[in-house]
């Protein structure tokens, strides 16, 4: 019995993820969340921009870990818009530029904004080190065009940005290890001011940074997406998301909680 | 010229970026912004190792009949229409686009996705408070999971609200990440960026070759 | 002709500006001195004056150059009152520019400072702020470099007991107990990664004692050209411990190379197989858990390493032993002996008492409020 | 349009998902499909985005530039294109990268690969000694000098402490050089303990991070494919 319930079927475990992730789905519910200080730092910042300060954003994660930095990217974009802040996005994925663009004007439309006013998806080019430090001498030696192949220069809103020292903040949305590269190679050589909107396996490794204030701001995964949704008051997939995972954390609390127990039981009788 | 003349470029390469970080001078900015030119145009080269390897490894695969070596043609098929469309109409194509849209990213986050049921199992069946080090992980774990999500809070709030903290699970949740996380994970960044910084010295000088391959 | 009216107008426009000032009570801003930006590439001039005492009535300055014998021009917008530099990086490099400081009132009066002496910019070959940085990189450099040359001449290089690598043995007996083979994982990175680097080496060594023992080593591939190289690898360490007659190639195979189907397939082989003893050693991605929990069902001994830090933890709760980061690294130099791996292994060791040495002098100084090694810190640019 | 591309998409989900029970021709498929589509797909914003606007278009721009230099019609403009000329450098050290598709020519990749190296290392160096050296040592003593000057709050004062010592005892854990026993291995004790209940807050976030991938693509299945049939 005791073996049995040790080695169980892992199919029967999936099953019971699948059923806790698809009833809350069906039937969702809405719980009341807090705002930790990091996601706070990042929307103050933002928040006190003055309207036409412009801000880059890096869509830098693929569409296998979408889930968490797509709602930060809608939120922050959101917030931009409403606010004046003009945007900049880019990526360093290769596979992400249709994603990004589809997105930006997807919220942009939403919120009455315009293409080349107010934002600008200047696309993606090889070689992530070597694109964020040409971008910091003159971002047009890097993109001479933007995606959809209009000159930088022809655009409204780039008339008076050549490089790092005309933008506000760069947000990094991150599923893998481009905010290091960012900090390392934007903040410590160009002064670029950095913040970052990470995926939950990197969030832990992004704390050093934010204590010496390398990284302004900093939204953890789901979490973020949801603090950043509540600040603005408008929750968002982030919001609706997290409630259900609530439901999954519960399950696998329980499911290392029952392996455990059962694991000593079984050890006591050995002895 | 097969070992030398690669070893001098990276060190010549290596060299002039090291020089051009402490030299404000116009002339050695010049030089600065002339190699990342450098570097953007040659790295979309790179590409062709990554096509030509998979290439190579789906048609060895086909001509010795491998087993599953039908799927090899599913690769191609993909490969082709992607291409066949892409490059002559751009990325931007409606069909290019479709298939990215509903082909690909799907199917990508899909796969990732398989890793939440992974996890559920492997943490019923592998994570075992075996050793002191593993305990340790475990609760950590535990009190960062139930920190993570609102009903952690709402829970502790109504079943331990004797306790006057509120809110006390995002607190030690934030606490953990802010403390012993934030000092061990220095720890780390100090020693591998200590290890990056002696790699980069040792490739320069050219006493680490290791990525010239093997071969004369 | 046109010069002397010129200098006649500027003269005019001087005098009626100081006497509008008299008027108002205006003082013109003092000890205005104009040089040469320091570390930069020659193309702004940085101009500076002293503070005005508060109650001064000036809302403001605005700068005024002259490149030599040319007229007076005003440079970018006016700024607030309390400002006391501002750097031109509007000058164009061969021209002498002198300044002028122009002080503005609430009412519009406005006072002129003397001109400055004309200064030309210049651009410098070292920036001098960046010394503490450029000591520090030549001593890193030459730490390394003495340590590796040290380990060259022959002495011995200590390296610490690793308890993951004091299993190696134990697994490798059980294996040959039971009869049972070894499988041995590289992980997803290709011959340019460090991590891998580091497990082609290890493994190199593992085959050195299964070669004696006879223990059949799978070593299931991702990529093609790793192959090729373990292979080789393989095949000279049994050939070393003179039993080339039990090198085995197809045990070194080529899997797949997409993630999720590699992992896939290595699972079914130690379900099947099951392996006494399984290494997890290289770059991991999140493919990590699918084969450590596999391993940890079947009852293997499981010894990882990665520097892949986010699939720790994995490791950490589902094998055996785990080389944590830079562990990895030292591994290798312990079991290969590599002069190049034990040099940079101490110079880094080095490196790791100056920084422990600064946080433990530096903290007793600020407490006792003596702030240098901080301030220092904060200066290097 | 939009409803089959919600069908196609949802099935090769399906099909992905079918891997659970196991390994079966469907997934294989839906797999196999899913890397040939993301090559062409890198194959063409390579081509796109990087390859045609960093080396085509300045190249064949600094041609055209040539050919009106030669008529005679030069323009200020056009001796700048013409600086372009100077890329057929780097592009041709780029396409040595095709010797990959020889046996006897690979070593000539050698050549880009040992300068994009070289610029990876050149770079790296400075920039990570400052970014992740000195930054970070900085960041560890900041809050004691706050403590001197007295303005901070206990928890803030205990948080610093710990962050010393954790700090400490982990960089003690990584050293090679010296024995772990007596007060060394008491101190690198405690640096594993800091390690993994660092790893344990990774493992954390990690689980929010995996659900969170599935709590996507159950809402892609519920609302957008069931909402097509409902």
């Amino acid at each position: 019995m005791l073996e049995k319930l040790m080695n169980m079927d892992r199919r029967l475990i999936f099953i019971l993820v699948a059923v806790v992730v698809i009833i809350p789905t069906l039937i969702p519910i809405r719980l009341p969340t807090r705002v930790s200080e990091p996601a706070q730092k990042l929307y103050d910042y933002i928040e006190e921009l003055p309207p036409g300060e412009t801000i880059m954003l890096a869509f830098d994660y693929g569409p296998s870990s979408l889930a968490e930095p797509e709602p930060m990217a809608k939120a922050v974009l959101r917030h931009c818009f409403n606010k004046g802040v003009n945007v900049i996005g880019v990526t360093l994925y290769a596979n992400m530029p249709t994603l990004a663009h589809g997105l930006m004007q997807k919220i942009a439309a939403e919120n009455d904004a315009i293409y080349g006013e107010d934002y600008i998806f200047l696309g993606y080019r090889p070689g992530a080190l070597q694109v964020i430090l040409g971008m910091g001498n003159n971002i047009a030696s890097v993109f001479e065009t933007d995606y959809s192949g209009t000159a930088i220069h022809e655009i409204p809103m780039m008339k008076n940005i050549k490089n790092y020292d005309q933008i506000a903040l760069l947000l990094d949305l991150a599923a893998g290890s481009s905010t290091e590269a960012w900090i390392v190679y934007a903040n410590t050589r160009y002064g670029l001011k950095i913040a970052a909107g990470v995926t939950g396996v990197i969030i832990a490794q992004m704390y050093p940074f934010l204590q010496t204030g390398q990284l302004v701001g900093l939204m953890p995964g789901y979490l973020g997406a949801t603090e950043y949704e509540k600040l603005l008051n408008a929750p968002g997939d982030g919001t609706v998301g997290l409630n259900t995972a609530s439901f999954v954390h519960v399950l696998l609390i329980g499911l290392v909680l029952l392996g455990n127990i059962a694991f000593f039981i079984h050890r006591r009788r050995e002895e | 010229m097969k070992r030398q003349g690669p070893l001098a470029l990276c060190f010549l390469f290596g060299i002039a970026l090291i020089f051009t970080q402490f030299s404000p001078h116009s002339v050695s900015q010049k030089l600065y912004e002339e190699v990342i030119d450098w570097g953007l145009i040659i790295t979309p080269f790179a590409l062709v190792l990554a096509v030509v390897t998979l290439i190579e490894t789906h048609i060895t695969r086909v001509r010795r009949r491998t087993e599953h070596w039908q799927y090899s043609l599913v690769v191609f098929v993909g490969m082709a229409v992607m291409v066949l469309i892409g490059i002559p109409f751009g990325p931007q194509n409606s069909i290019v686009e479709w298939l990215y849209n509903n082909v690909q990213v799907p199917m990508d986050a899909t796969m990732f996705s398989l890793l939440a049921f992974f996890i559920a199992s492997a943490a019923y069946r592998a994570f075992r408070a075996r050793t002191f080090e593993a305990t340790l992980l475990l609760v950590t774990a535990m009190i960062v999971m139930i920190g993570n999500v609102p009903v952690g809070d709402l829970a502790w709030n109504t079943v331990l609200s004797w306790i006057p903290l509120e809110d006390g699970a995002s607190k030690a949740r934030q606490w953990i990440l802010d403390i012993p996380n934030l000092a061990s994970r220095r720890g780390i960044i100090l020693g591998v960026s200590l290890g990056v910084i002696s790699q980069s010295i040792r490739i320069i000088l050219g006493i680490e070759r290791s990525y010239l391959g093997g071969g004369d | 002709m046109k010069k002397i009216i010129k200098c006649l107008m500027v003269y005019l426009v001087l005098c009626m500006s100081i006497s509008i000032a008299f008027s108002q009570g205006l003082s013109p801003p003092s000890n205005v001195t104009a040089v040469d930006t320091p570390n930069d590439d020659g193309r702004s001039v940085t101009i500076q004056w002293d503070a005005a005492p508060e109650d001064s009535g000036i809302s403001g300055y605005q700068i005024l150059r002259r490149i030599a014998g040319g007229g007076l021009e005003e440079i970018g917008e006016m700024l607030p009152a309390g400002t006391t530099s501002y750097v031109d990086a509007t000058i164009e490099k061969g021209n002498a520019y002198a300044y002028i400081v122009r002080a503005v009132s609430d009412t519009g009066a406005t006072v002129d400072s003397e001109e400055t002496a004309p200064v030309k910019g210049t651009g410098e070959w070292f920036h001098t702020g960046k010394i503490p940085l450029f000591v520090a990189m030549l001593l890193f450099s030459a730490a390394i470099l003495w340590n590796i040359y040290d380990a060259r001449s022959g002495k011995e290089v200590f390296v610490r007991r690793i308890p993951g690598l004091e299993a190696v043995d134990e697994a490798i007996g059980r294996a040959t107990e039971m009869g049972r083979s070894i499988l041995y994982v590289l992980g997803l990175g290709g011959v340019d990664n460090v991590a891998t680097i580091a497990s082609m080496t290890i493994l190199g060594q593992i085959a050195r004692r299964t070669a004696d023992y006879e223990t059949p080593l799978r070593v299931p591939c991702n990529d093609p050209i790793v192959l090729n190289v373990i292979r080789e690898m393989v095949r000279t360490s049994y050939l070393d411990e003179g039993r080339p007659d039990a090198y085995n190639e197809e045990n070194i195979f080529f899997l797949t190379d997409s993630q999720f189907a590699y992992a896939a397939g290595v699972d079914g082989m130690m379900v099947r197989e099951k392996p006494a003893a399984v290494f997890l050693q290289g770059q991991f991605y999140a493919e990590s858990l699918l084969m450590a929990e596999t391993g940890n069902s079947i009852g293997a001994i499981q010894i990882a390493g990665t520097d892949s830090e986010h699939q720790l933890p994995f490791f950490i709760a589902a094998c055996d032993y785990t080389l944590i980061g830079e562990e990895l690294y030292a591994a290798t130099a312990y079991l290969s002996k590599d002069p190049m791996f034990l040099g940079s292994l101490r110079g880094q060791d080095w490196g790791k008492v100056v920084i422990f040495a600064a946080i433990v002098l530096g903290v007793i100084l600020e407490l006792s409020g003596v702030g240098w090694i901080t301030s220092f810190l904060q200066r290097v640019r | 349009m939009e409803i089959f591309g919600i069908w196609i998409a949802s099935l090769l989900t399906l099909c992905i998902y079918s891997f659970l029970y196991r390994d079966n021709p469907f997934y294989r498929f839906a797999e196999h499909l899913f890397v040939g589509i993301s090559v062409g797909y890198s194959i063409v914003i390579t081509i796109h985005q990087g390859f045609i606007p960093l080396a085509w278009n300045p190249l064949s721009e600094a041609m055209v530039a040539l050919g009106t230099q030669i008529r005679g019609e030069a323009t200020p403009e056009t001796s700048e294109a013409l600086s372009g000329l100077f890329k057929i450098f780097p592009i041709g050290i780029g396409l040595l990268f095709f010797a990959r598709l020889s046996p006897r020519q690979a070593w000539l990749i050698r050549y880009p690969i040992a300068i994009l190296i070289g610029f990876n290392s050149g770079i790296a160096i400075p920039n990570v000694l400052r970014a992740a050296i000195f930054e970070q040592t900085h960041g560890t003593l900041t809050p004691f000098a706050q403590m001197h000057a007295g303005s901070m709050s206990l928890d803030d004062i205990i948080g610093a402490v710990f962050i010393g010592i954790g700090l400490i005892c982990t960089l003690i854990y990584f050293f090679f050089s010296v024995e772990h026993q007596g007060p060394v291995g008491w101190l690198s004790k405690i640096g594993i303990a800091f390690l993994m209940v660092g790893f344990g807050a990774a493992f954390g976030n990690t689980v929010m991070g995996r659900v969170a991938l599935l709590i996507h693509r159950t809402g892609f299945l519920i609302n957008d494919w069931l909402g097509t049939i409902f």
